[in-house]
């Protein structure tokens, strides 16, 4: 049953150095707030998974705290580059990372079945694609029906999920919606998952069908509004895409990087994430 | 009803633009091919579907969005479903007609690279990589690519295979096991090429308007082949052009206005 | 794009003697409607597909009209066996039938694979099942990742299937919530979908990760009001559990179940299902 | 506080649902084991889980469902799911930790046969098959089995192997890669059994009040073997009756309310 606790505390009780470790999102409801709090505790060693790393894993890449990344498209959506994930790949800026590269397809498919509980999934994918050259997780199976030949790549089974989701009930059922991505999948394939919400409501007066993570899916839930900022909150907040923007610059420059980082994160708060939403809230 | 006065973009959107049809179904990119859907959606096509590979299904935005996931396109969608969901039953399910594909490097049998310059385990640059862009490749019954043209991102050796058009020309495709068409069409700033029906080399089959041979070839890394009937592509009309600047203007208050002033967070 | 059109002519341009076909439904939305028309045509040769069979599946049957059944649950909900089926399977009656039984399991893979455009569907399943030993189309593929042997059915790929849903808009697209069961898979696994529907609207005025199938996945559409009677309709009509109470006894006698299909089905029209749901509507 | 007035099947269903806590998440099927759950909710465990493979999740109904598709189970869930979400996510996925299952057959190894009578190909009764049971008994943290004692259902031998329960006993689970409990519990209308910890036969580990070794020896088609330290379950209390009579009584009206007079379609 979830708890709601402040992020610190689920952070910290939560993620462990050495983790493998999800912060999901598909452009909507990037769990930030909580990327933040895990660098603020400095928590490193970690393998971070996502289909579409873009500001959060290229701010904990910069900060030191990746060994490896698992991902399918590694850009700042809309605008271009991950600079700190290139500077760390292309020049060893702290470290080098390794990676294990996949598509799309392959590692929606992947959190499928580790949501499902299964060891792999199969699916039709990587025809003449070079990934499967260079990735030793790019395998197949043959149809036993028809003998076609399927990749499998092995499932996404983190020990732990971060997403930001949009309410919460009093019991801990948390409601996702608008573009929903792959976090559903994230928190069931997940042996821990940590839902950030932008709040908490009596009841979460939702259609019968909506994407609802019971409460018993989820092991902490910390209230923080704006906690996706710069991405968004269907029905909270809009995108503020004048921060992506900015971030090309930030991250265009190791010292303006570090800079950035110990004012906006590491002397900073969850808290001051509300502040970040003024101006972008959406009416309700 | 032509309009002289338009930048070699505009002729892109448009040309590409023209190639869907209210029947279609086209998994969108962001950039030049969400532009050209949408031209296409509001005017000649306005029954056409576009899916964003965010899980938005027929989805019908009044400016561009920024990403792939941006709020309007869930608002104006028809249903929108799980990121699983759009790869398995929409995708990889066949019922995607159209993929519209950008690139980094493209060579001349449409094989396009999205993921590093130099070596892959040690690159010269590290793009993004292909996100949907290996299952859309075999998955979606036929592949457009758009793209400026360049010495740069049109190369006769890509770095690496992103993602598979026609391999090493003729049936290659059919060879590795793929049922789809791949790429029919490439549309440039500068011209229209279809792919020769035997050796799926890309040729040049029309010129957009004032564009040279010369022009053409200098601009791309290949010898480049021209149809015999080498056509003109008739220039954007004042209607096309008026869909077009509209989105755009639309699409830049819209972006500018969610800006904040000065904030750096 | 799909037509809105009579169902005696959605039937009869989408249901072809010797198809495979699914009328699916789980409990609820069961297509009663359509099958109704599809006896009254007299289409026969049918390899029935559907996880759980039940009066209509009988009736199919009982009327000669079905060459093979692939199943996971042949059982009237609640009440007990399929008569019908069994006098087919176990006297012959009026002929035998060919079946290939499933779990539930798996022909829910089977659909989801069905509708993924797989060959087949992976998943874990048939340990120590007798099912296994006596149905040919249940083999397994190796995880290359664990060595862990899975289990392998055939996607299911209808010719046509057949669903009831709500309702539609004036484009065509169709709503359907509450208990979803497979059907969206189904109308996705199939080449042509029939689907009928309580009523037309404006606006489907639903939830945007509600489960919605866009007019270019069906290929007809009939307004059949009260067409899953006596299954239900969520929001519109309650499950006529009388009626299928009543089925076991009708079905327990060949000439008690021609009769009644005479009077009921053969001689009666779609719009008949109207007055079947008297006294049952829900306050909406 | 109990009642010296109850039946053998209140017995049942009661002495089943005090086997469930909060903390289950129970994969419910209709019949005994439904009403055996929603007695556990609505009396010791009210926060206790209930998942019907309808694809109802966390589900409340005040009346017993006919069917595992009611309305109600839909109306009152948490959220409802489609039916490949609930078998792969759900079930396969090892989130539900005790499956209820009953039986047509049943063998002292809690192997379960709700297929056919007779040989497979031709029947001597043919009936429904296994529905989810053959992956609700190895997905599930454990399986408890409900079912009315006879010679005719408790039976030497099975004649199908619809679901595995111990197989031919001992670790035999684990042999075929199996990692789930698999049969813990069997409470009949006469007693409490529970497996060896060793051979994994099953075992009377309680009698119900006023109910003989001899009544269920007589009553099942195995020799049985009893516990040592065989226990007298305790008899339903009043408020265990009560909820349990409310909630049929609530049902009865409900079903009943629903029923059309003399309508024969």
């Amino acid at each position: 049953m979830a708890k709601s606790i402040p992020l610190a505390q689920a952070v910290a009780e939560n993620l462990n150095p050495g983790d493998t470790v999800a912060f999901e999102g598909f452009t909507h409801l990037i769990p930030h707030a909580a990327a933040h709090e895990a660098i603020r505790q400095n928590i490193g060693d970690l393998t971070l998974i996502r289909m579409t790393p873009d500001v959060i894993y290229d701010q904990m890449i910069g900060m030191g705290l990746a060994k490896k990344i698992i991902f399918s498209y590694a850009g700042n959506p809309g605008v271009g580059l991950l600079r700190r994930l290139r500077d760390s790949i292309e020049n060893g800026w702290p470290h080098r990372i390794e990676f294990e590269e996949h598509s799309h397809s392959a590692m929606a498919n992947a959190y499928e079945a580790g949501a499902a509980g299964l060891p792999c999934a199969v699916f039709r994918g990587y025809k003449g694609a070079g990934l499967k050259e260079v990735n030793p997780n790019i395998r197949s199976v043959t149809c036993p029906f028809t003998g076609e030949e399927l990749a499998a790549v092995p499932a996404i089974r983190p020990d732990v999920s971060f997403i930001h989701a949009q309410k919460a009930d009093r019991k801990g059922n948390v409601l996702v919606e608008g573009i929903i991505g792959i976090q559903k999948e994230a928190v069931l394939a997940a042996r821990r998952a940590v839902v950030t919400v932008e709040e908490v409501v009596d009841d979460l007066g939702t259609h019968t069908n909506a994407c609802v993570l019971p409460n018993w899916t989820i092991s902490a839930i910390s209230v923080v509004p704006g906690g996706a900022h710069p991405s968004y909150a269907h029905g909270y907040y809009d995108r503020d895409n004048a921060s992506y923007l900015e971030w090309d610059e930030i991250a265009a420059d190791r010292d303006r990087f570090l800079a950035w980082m110990k004012t906006n994160v590491l002397e900073a708060d969850p808290a001051d994430f509300a502040d970040r939403i003024k101006g972008l809230e959406t009416a309700r | 009803m032509t309009s002289a006065d338009f930048t070699s973009d505009e002729m892109m959107t448009i040309a590409a633009s023209r190639a869907l049809s209210n029947s279609d179904v086209c998994f969108v990119g962001i950039g030049a091919p969400s532009a050209a859907c949408n031209v296409a959606r509001l005017s000649h096509a306005p029954d056409i579907t576009l899916i964003y590979e965010s899980g938005t299904i027929g989805t019908a935005p009044q400016v561009l969005p920024l990403s792939i996931g941006d709020g309007e396109l869930c608002d104006t969608a028809v249903t929108t479903v799980s990121v699983p969901e759009m790869f398995r039953y929409w995708l990889q399910g066949g019922r995607v007609t159209v993929g519209f594909l950008g690139a980094a490097q493209l060579d001349r049998f449409g094989n396009i690279n999205t993921t590093v310059i130099g070596d892959y385990d040690h690159p010269k640059t590290r793009l993004p990589g292909g996100g949907g862009a290996p299952e859309i490749a075999s998955s979606c019954g036929e592949i457009f690519i758009t793209l400026k043209q360049s010495k740069r991102s049109m190369v006769s050796k890509i770095d690496f295979f992103t993602s598979f058009g026609h391999g090493e020309g003729g049936d290659h495709r059919q060879r590795i096991g793929m049922t789809t068409r791949g790429p029919t069409l490439l549309v440039t700033d500068l011209a229209i090429w279809k792919p020769d029906p035997e050796t799926k080399e890309f040729v040049v089959t029309s010129l957009h308007p004032g564009v040279t041979r010369e022009t053409v070839q200098e601009t791309c890394g290949w010898s480049v082949r021209f149809a015999t009937d080498l056509e003109e592509t008739p220039a954007p009309t004042a209607a096309e052009l008026a869909v077009l600047r509209d989105l755009k203007a639309r699409t830049e208050k819209a972006h500018g206005g969610s800006k904040k002033n000065g904030a750096e967070s």
